[in-house]
């Protein structure tokens, strides 16, 4: 009963903190607006029962995303001080833009809300780090794998593309 | 199940759509990519959700791959927004329309 | 015999493919000593088949075309009327071969212009043999396209090959319906032969004999240049000498004649079309008189008073006396050749002048020309005793021995024809022989090889009556027996026919007098309305040109303009310029902006997801 | 005409692949710019051999005289069957010839001969295939076939509004393809459901029953491909364009080939597919090809491009064979045909002589031309005799077959024949006019003042002499006509 | 995992193993244009051993199959990889990129394309797709001195990440709704009569928007030409063909498993079927750049292949693999020839500079020509079976107004198919420009064209073969 209370709570908390952190002009209170947001959504992963997912949602997205997402912030200097008024945009910009989202929310909502996925006979639901990571490491071990190659790619990819010196004697593509 | 199916669906499509109003809304890149983590874990949440509903594990490991896969997408992201910052000195989308027609 | 006559017809043939094809390619006589030995081969073998034409010769050569019922030969048929014609085509053919030799003689492409009037010859003789009316057409349009090449033979100067191409155009209009009769013809009988058809003519209803009638007068009216279809002939004196002798005067302005009588059975079931035919003849007859009248140029003259001559012929085939027709045709034959052979000496001995004001004193030029040219003249005129005197009279004498009205005027148009027609020949007599000579040209006198030929015609033309001599003259009439018509010929009493010739030579000599008293001597003739409206040929031309040509011109345009480029090419490009236009528009929305091709995925969603929302509630 | 017949010599297989054959070896031997004009001459000098042999098979019981028919994609229903009779023959035939003519008359074609010899001898592929498929996936391959060597010929060696001429060409046709495709492949899922058995044969697909709005659906579709090749009157606006830009031999082949491809697809196909619609169809066909006599030969009598004027004087041409055809009888139909091929050689003949006064003056406009009999007499002579020809001047070759549509028409239709023969008039208008415009009158300054080359007798004189034997004898080529015109008659009409 | 499931994976192993091998020892052994050869070698091997083993146990992991049709597609997106590795050599030379990187990335792009035509899991479609589209963000920006290969990166990334993010909620509502990720299970856990639970559309959209990015549908395919016309022309060339097919040989059985009760499903799938037809072809009218067009025309074609995705089952699916294969030679062939006339510095793309270079390189624009003409369906190439094949398909089953449509709009492409070719041949060229171009990529231009050809001429083998694919 208090896990239900305390699911509302932490959904409007995630919501409000997204709401603040995407009309935020600076890149920086952004990021950490959405800290929050995840916070509050590890917790609430915590409540349906997935404590490692929880967990892990504190460590990669809080955690190391979120970091990343600051350290290149810094990085490029991007503060709202460069000419805030180039990136961000307007309210009359948001207004739009609202209405599309409201309007689909709307319509997903109607749709998702008509079949009943009550929570009736639907017992607490608690899964161990045991079964988990048995049935990853059987079931999906294939995926891991795949999952490896796909980080070890994309770290070859963002460390080529990001290799900082430009390459000597190629002339400028003219086009 | 603490609460109804329905309710975290709600929770899930606010946040993903939120998400996708700041992707729409910004020309920053950044943002943009800010918003798409929003809606990434708007679906890490539905999963997790569903995972709890049909009491089945699997949901929650669909969820690691998300993270795992996230995290790959953002690393060569951010790259990239470190590659166009250099190149153009910008990462307003709107100085990227050289190609048009 | 058979072969006799194949040769008559393929002579000239064989000389025309000859010289077009190696014409160019020999020694400068061969072209010409071939062209005159094949016409003269084919005369002499002409009359060697003449026996046998009284019984009627027929030879198939080979089958032409044949598709289902239908079938035609390539077939020659020798009777009374053709072997008389051909005798008279392939003769006077020599004889204007012979003076071409002379005349074309330093021209530098002789060998196109004795091709061409071998080939004319060859035509000529399919018209007159044909057995079945294709092969008649097949010689109708070859006779066109050789006086078509033979006009514009000097193609240099513009309106030469513009004449010769009228002359086509117009001729071309005639066939238009003499095609349409052929067709029918053979809808109603199954065939094109003409034996078949004279035969079974009978079985027509009159309305239909009637139109097929007056189809087939148009399409001689084409070639013949009668009413309405005449505008061609006075141009088409353009063309050299000898082609005005032999196609505009002797032969194939005649051909329509021909046909009409070929197929008299016919024709003559219905009087309308006979009415029609003889007021066709004797209307041109006196339009064309009034024209001659009119004219300046020798050559103008005697196009208009051949025009004329040829009214009478159609007024004789109207009138029902094909003999009286072919009578004339062949006098009329020999003496217009003779005029216009004798003109182009004279226009030698003026040193290339045509215009008869502009002449005289010819006579003592060259004493020869002007016996035989008067010899023509007189001839035309209707001299006493002379061919065309006889001719023209018996022809007047049938219309008016029907008695009935009608005929009645044709006789009195005929006579006041014959008198003006009297007149303007001794008009040109005067004007060209008379007095001095009043241009500055040093002319040269004609080669014998121009002149002799010009004998055998004076002569011919002059005893021409002989052949046809009515029995008042104590003749037999021996033309209207072979032709078979001998008994039909009306016969009337003795004092009339006193009257008649006597009528005939009191219009001949009015002609005389009148013209005596008018041009004895020159006199410079002042500008009248009434001059230039004979010397345009009562102004047709410009009046076919503003009905015809000139709506024809804009309609072409119109079609053109509007229909072509305007409907039909619009609604092609038209088409392309709405794709492209509308792809220009989609294109706008690719304008490079990230932000707005994710509008792209919104309103995508939005409506996928609405219509999932409707279907999942209804 | 199924597998069941016996093994002959392949001898219409081979007509038709040895151009191929040919086109491969003018691209291998690419280095030396000469080959390729010897190896297409060489070529298609065997192809008409091969034609001409084809003479001597004697038509069988069916009215085929060659049959060939062998599996090709079964699991589609496609076969690939030929078959030559009669009308088929003298067509090839016509091909044949006519591309020897091109070629040679091309020798002296220097831009990128190593592409225009093999896409000459492609087309001739494609031509002689539309005469002889009988399955109508194979009939549209080679049908479609045609076009993209015409295309290049026009595009690439074409004169100043080339590209444009070509484009124009190919979307019309392309159009009218693939109405045709559409009606082949809903024709033969139709009677594959009927039947059960899928397949593209013609004589399969005419036992298909259908309901009149069908049959009329799928006979317009068919000839809508058909009306643009021909072309029948609205859909003709391509053919000035592609025939004045065209070069020589293209046009040669345009005129001459490409147009009567349209006529045999019609007789071959729409009207055994779809008799009742046909019939229907005839007064309108009739209506349609005065229009086209008249339209095209009033535009005409406006051109100064002279190739511009022959090309509508084609199109009044065809409006008659499609009068003759819409008069429905022996006489008239074999008319039709017998005025395709003899209208194939003058109209290629009059090209060509046109051609060569392009080549010696350098241009085709009528004011600037004039007078040309005196310094070329024996090319204007030529001109003079094909110009003839074409007015339908008795004894020349046009007049037989124009004649005999005329009476067959009459027969049965009096008034449409009337209106014909009027049309006809204007054809000498517009003829002489060209005549006139081009060897008659003051003469223009030509570069070249020679006259024939040794190469231009060579295809010259054979022309002339068929204009003239067609003309005159052009009985054999009836007695071949005969049976399938028959055959044809009855299998198309009820 | 076990050994079964190992064997039937070991061309996709070959890759990705190969890829990283190729990344390491390239690492200490910097050759160039060797790395592609090696790399080309090794799609080929996988490329082999995928056509001719045929392992015991369909199933692998229960993420995968190796059915018949999985193993045609791997065979087709392997060789598609292999002929790019091998014709680009000369191209990435002379731009500074070739190598082991690119090697090994294309590699595993090639593993990723083969696994998501494989996948029966939803989680296997979804780690499979994020394999390979990840790496294309790198490829398309892989040419680092472009200021539009950065531009189409980005936009491509911007995209990807976008359609990401709506594929997993897809995937999550799916699963939501039904409980399993395994495809059929779910699919059938759908259905609720003869439709879908409202959770299961509401998942359905989401999937299609997400694939209407990848395969570019109308009105998800304006990123299409900019990325195109930005990425280095060989990536363009994989972006064409192989990226996209993948995706839609996975899409196949989707849509098929959903049976009867796909019928809304269909009727969006029909609806952006039409306006991906129309739309792509009016733009493509207007297109004066080579890559553009390209672009514009593989949005078209794939509206022509929803066709036979609508119908679905057997008989489409024949279709669609046909017209997949002719298809992919013909664009990946003329993606080829803009890799072959490339200069040291840049692309010729605007037909202004192709005018007339039909006559200096003639072998290369007859190749693009016929690529071209394929690409219309113009006989006797192997396009006009495909269309033909695809449209008698969908005239059988009842898709007839929109196979007429098809019609009209491939009439219509043929336009924008011929203005190139009306460039190259029937323009003169004033800017003499010099472009050589090297034996391996005549090599390859020549075998496309020798596929088209044969195709078009001699359908039955490959028809056979696909016939054979669908058991």
């Amino acid at each position: 009963m208090i896990a239900t209370l305390i699911f509302y709570i932490l959904g409007a908390i995630a919501v409000i903190a997204t709401l603040i952190a995407i009309t935020r002009r600076n890149p920086v209170h952004a990021v950490i607006y959405l800290v929050n947001c995840f916070f509050a959504l590890a917790l609430i992963f915590y409540l349906l029962g997935a404590p490692l997912v929880a967990a892990w949602e504190v460590i990669i997205y809080a955690g190391a995303i979120m970091v990343l997402f600051l350290f290149i912030i810094m990085m490029l200097r991007l503060s709202p001080t460069t000419d805030p008024s180039r990136y961000s945009p307007r309210w009359v910009q948001w207004l739009p833009v609202l209405l599309i989202a409201i309007a689909l929310a709307v319509c997903t909502m109607l749709l998702t809300g008509m079949d009943n996925l009550s929570a009736e006979g639907v017992p607490r639901w608690y899964a161990s780090p045991r079964d988990f990571g048995y049935s990853l490491f059987h079931e999906y071990a294939l995926a891991i794998e795949i999952a490896s190659f796909q980080l070890l790619f994309a770290a070859v990819g963002a460390f080529y593309v990001g290799k900082p010196e430009a390459l000597r004697g190629v002339k400028e593509e003219g086009r | 199940m603490i609460v109804p199916m329905g309710h975290l669906l709600i929770l899930a499509t606010i946040l993903f759509l939120l998400g996708l109003a700041c992707v729409i809304a910004w020309r920053n890149l950044i943002m943009i990519l800010i918003g798409i983590e929003v809606m990434l874990n708007a679906v890490c949440l539905t999963l997790v959700g569903a995972s709890a509903y049909w009491q089945r594990i699997d949901g929650q490991i669909m969820v690691i791959f998300m993270m795992a896969m996230t995290s790959a997408e953002v690393s060569i992201s951010l790259a990239m927004v470190v590659y166009l910052q250099r190149r153009k000195n910008s990462i307003d989308i709107r100085d990227f329309d050289e190609m048009r027609g | 015999m058979a072969l006799l006559l194949t040769l008559t017809l393929l002579l000239p043939l064989a000389g025309g493919v000859f010289i077009s094809c190696f014409g160019e390619r020999v020694a400068k006589p061969i072209p010409v000593v071939v062209s005159c030995a094949a016409v003269i081969a084919s005369f002499l073998t002409c009359l060697g088949a003449f026996s046998a034409a009284g019984e009627g010769l027929r030879v198939v050569l080979f089958s032409w075309l044949k598709s289902g019922s239908f079938q035609a030969d390539v077939g020659l048929h020798f009777d009374p009327l053709a072997a008389i014609m051909a005798l008279m085509v392939t003769g006077v053919a020599s004889l204007i071969h012979l003076y071409a030799a002379g005349y074309m003689h330093d021209d530098p492409d002789q060998s196109r212009f004795f091709a061409l009037l071998n080939l004319f010859v060859f035509a000529m003789l399919a018209i007159v043999l044909a057995d079945n009316l294709l092969l008649m057409f097949l010689g109708w349009e070859g006779v066109g396209f050789c006086s078509y090449g033979l006009i514009g033979f000097w193609y240099r100067k513009t309106e030469n090959a513009n004449a010769g191409r009228k002359a086509f155009i117009v001729t071309r209009i005639g066939d238009l319906f003499f095609t349409v009769a052929v067709l029918w013809l053979f809808k109603l009988f199954g065939t094109l032969s003409i034996e078949t058809i004279n035969a079974r003519a009978g079985e027509l209803g009159l309305v239909t004999v009637t139109i097929l009638g007056l189809l087939l007068l148009l399409g001689a009216c084409g070639k013949s240049a009668q009413l309405p279809l005449m505008t061609w002939l006075a141009d088409a004196m353009a063309g050299p000498t000898p082609v005005s002798a032999l196609i505009h005067a002797a032969t194939m302005v005649t051909a329509g004649v021909y046909l009409l009588s070929r197929l008299f059975p016919l024709v003559s079931l219905s009087p309308v079309a006979m009415g029609a035919i003889a007021i066709v003849g004797v209307v041109t007859a006196l339009y064309a008189a009034s024209c001659a009248v009119g004219q300046r140029e020798i050559k103008r003259v005697l196009a208009y008073s051949t025009m004329s001559q040829v009214g009478y012929m159609f007024m004789a085939v109207g009138v029902g006396s094909v003999s009286a027709a072919m009578f004339h045709l062949l006098t009329h034959a020999f003496f217009k050749s003779l005029l216009f052979m004798g003109a182009g000496c004279i226009i030698n001995l003026a040193g290339h002048e045509n215009d008869i004001h502009l002449m005289g004193g010819m006579r003592k030029r060259s004493k020869p020309v002007f016996l035989l040219f008067m010899a023509g003249l007189i001839c035309l005129a209707g001299f006493p005793l002379s061919g065309g005197f006889f001719s023209k009279d018996q022809i007047l004498a049938t219309a008016f021995a029907h008695g009935d009205p009608f005929h009645l005027a044709i006789y009195a148009v005929g006579i006041l024809t014959a008198a003006i027609t009297s007149f303007y020949s001794f008009r040109l007599a005067y004007l060209v022989f008379a007095g001095d000579y009043r241009g500055e040209e040093q002319g040269h006198a004609p080669s014998g090889l121009m002149i002799w030929p010009l004998v055998p015609l004076a002569l011919f033309g002059l005893a021409g009556g002989l052949i046809n001599l009515p029995h008042l003259f104590g003749g037999h009439s021996w033309l209207a027996d072979w032709l078979g018509q001998g008994e039909e010929e009306f016969h009337l009493s003795v004092h009339s026919e006193y009257l008649l010739i006597a009528t005939a030579i009191a219009v001949f000599l009015i002609g005389l007098i009148l013209a005596h008293l008018r041009y004895r001597r020159f006199r410079e003739p002042a500008e009248r309305v009434v001059g230039r409206f004979l010397l345009s040929g009562w102004y047709f031309d410009g009046l076919y040109e503003r009905i015809l040509v000139r709506p024809f011109l804009y309609l072409c345009r119109f079609v053109w303009v509007g229909g072509e480029q305007g409907v039909v090419e619009g609604i092609v490009y038209g088409f392309g310029r709405t794709f492209t236009h509308w792809g220009k528009l989609l294109r706008l929305m690719t304008n490079g902006r990230i932000s707005t091709y994710l509008q792209g995925f919104v309103w995508g969603l939005l409506v996928i997801i609405g219509w999932f929302l409707l279907r999942s509630v209804a | 005409m199924n597998a069941a017949t016996p093994f002959q010599f392949p001898l219409l297989s081979l007509m038709l692949w040895l151009p191929v054959l040919g086109a491969v070896l003018c691209l291998v031997c690419y280095k030396k710019p000469d080959l390729p004009r010897w190896v297409a001459l060489i070529t298609t000098a065997l192809v008409f051999l091969l034609s001409l042999v084809a003479i001597s098979a004697e038509p069988a019981a069916s009215g085929w005289r060659l049959l060939e028919d062998c599996s090709w994609i079964p699991s589609l229903g496609i076969r690939y069957s030929l078959g030559m009779d009669g009308i088929s023959l003298l067509l090839v035939i016509l091909t044949t010839f006519l591309q020897l003519v091109a070629i040679v008359i091309s020798w002296r074609q220097d831009k990128f001969p190593v592409l225009f010899f093999p896409l000459l001898l492609i087309l001739e592929t494609g031509i002689i295939g539309v005469f002889i498929a009988l399955d109508l996936v194979l009939f549209y391959l080679f049908w479609e076939l045609m076009l993209i060597p015409m295309f290049f010929l026009i595009g690439v060696w074409g004169h100043e509004k080339r590209i444009q001429a070509a484009v124009k060409f190919f979307f019309f046709t392309l159009t009218g393809s693939l109405c045709l495709l559409i009606a082949v492949i809903s024709l033969y899922l139709l009677h594959g459901q009927q039947t059960g058995d899928y397949s593209f044969a013609l004589d399969a697909l005419k036992q298909t029953d259908l309901t009149a709005t069908q049959e009329l659906i799928f006979y317009l579709c068919f000839m809508a491909a058909f009306a643009v090749k021909v072309p029948i009157f609205p859909f003709h606006s391509w053919l000035p364009d592609a025939h004045a830009e065209a070069p020589v031999a293209g046009t040669v082949d345009l005129a001459g080939l490409l147009l009567k491809t349209g006529v045999y697809g019609m007789i071959r196909f729409a009207f055994p597919l779809f008799p009742h619609a046909a019939e229907k169809s005839l007064p309108v066909l009739a209506v349609l090809g005065i229009i086209g006599l008249f339209y095209a030969a009033w535009i005409a009598n406006l051109q100064r491009d002279i190739k511009r004027i022959v090309a509508y004087s084609s199109i009044s041409h065809l409006g008659l064979v499609l009068i003759g055809l819409a008069a429905w009888n022996q006489i008239a139909w074999e008319g039709s045909m017998l005025l395709m091929i003899n209208h194939g050689i003058t109209t290629a003949a009059v090209f060509i002589a046109i051609a060569l006064f392009h080549r010696r003056t350098g241009t085709r406009d009528i004011e600037k031309l004039g007078g040309l009999w005196q310094s070329q007499p024996n090319l204007s002579a030529f001109f003079l005799l094909f110009c003839m020809a074409s007015l339908g001047l008795p004894g020349l070759a046009n007049f037989a077959g124009e004649i005999l549509i005329l009476i067959g028409t009459f027969t049965s239709h009096s008034a449409w024949a009337i209106l014909a023969v009027g049309g006809v008039l204007f054809s000498a208008l517009y003829t002489l006019r060209m005549v006139q415009g081009t060897i008659w009158g003051p003469s223009c300054e030509p570069f070249e003042r020679q006259d024939l080359l040794a190469s231009e007798w060579l295809v010259l004189i054979p022309l002339a002499i068929l204009v003239v034997v067609l003309g005159c004898y052009p009985q054999p080529l009836l007695e071949v006509l005969r049976d399938p015109v028959s055959l044809l008659l009855q299998g198309g009409h009820p | 995992m076990t050994s079964a499931a190992l064997i039937a994976l070991i061309p996709q192993l070959i890759l990705a193993l190969g890829a990283t091998a190729v990344l390491l020892i390239g690492a200490w052994l910097p050759m160039k244009r060797g790395w592609h050869y090696v790399g080309a070698l090794l799609a080929l091997v996988a490329a082999l051993l995928s056509a001719t083993v045929q392992p015991a146990a369909l199933d692998v992991a229960g993420l995968y199959t190796s059915a018949p049709y999985a193993r045609f597609c791997s065979v087709l997106w392997s060789l598609t990889v292999a002929a790019t590795l091998f014709g680009s050599g000369r191209y990435s030379d002379q731009r500074r990129f070739g190598g082991s990187e690119y090697t090994s990335l294309l590699l595993f792009a090639a593993a990723g394309m083969n696994l998501l035509s494989m996948a029966i899991s939803l989680v296997g479609l979804f780690l499979a797709l994020e394999a390979f589209t990840l790496v294309l963000y790198i490829l398309i920006a892989f040419n680092r001195n472009c200021n539009r290969g950065a531009e189409a990166g980005l936009k491509y990334l911007v995209f990807g990440g976008i359609a990401t993010a709506f594929l997993s909620f897809g995937i999550a509502l799916i699963y939501t709704a039904s409980g399993s990720f395994m495809i059929a299970e779910a699919f059938n856990a759908l259905r609720a009569g003869h439709d879908l639970t409202p959770l299961g559309l509401a998942g359905w959209a989401m999937l299609l928007v997400a694939i209407g990015f990848k395969i570019s549908l109308v009105p998800f395919h304006l990123w299409t030409p900019d990325v195109y016309q930005g990425a280095p022309a060989p990536v363009s060339g994989v972006l064409a063909t192989a990226a996209k097919g993948a995706v839609l040989t996975a899409f196949l059985p989707l849509l098929t498993l959903l049976g009867d009760s796909g019928e809304t499903v269909r009727q969006i799938v029909w609806l952006l079927a039409l306006v991906t037809m129309l739309g792509g072809t009016l733009t493509a009218l207007v297109q004066t750049n080579l890559k553009r067009m390209l672009g514009y025309s593989s949005v078209v074609q794939m509206g022509y292949l929803l066709l036979a995705l609508l119908v679905g089952g057997v008989s489409g699916g024949k279709a669609l693999l046909f017209y997949l294969v002719v298809y992919t030679v013909a664009t990946f062939g003329a993606f080829a020839v803009i890799t072959s006339l490339a200069q040291e510095t840049r692309e010729l793309q605007d037909y202004e500079e192709l005018a007339g270079l039909g006559y200096r390189y003639p072998k290369r624009a007859i190749a693009l020509a016929a690529c071209l003409f394929s690409l219309a369906g113009i006989p006797p190439l192997a396009g006009f079976f495909a269309k033909f094949i695809l449209f008698r398909t969908a005239f059988a089953h009842q898709y007839t107004g929109l196979a007429v449509v098809g019609i009209f709009a491939s009439l219509v492409s043929v336009y924008y198919y011929l203005r190139p070719v009306v460039t190259l041949f029937m323009r003169q060229d004033e800017k003499r420009i010099d472009c050589s171009g090297s034996v391996s990529e005549y090599l390859l231009l020549g075998g496309c064209c020798v596929v088209l050809l044969l195709c078009g001429i001699f359908p039955e083998p490959l028809l056979a073969l696909v016939a054979a694919v669908f058991p």
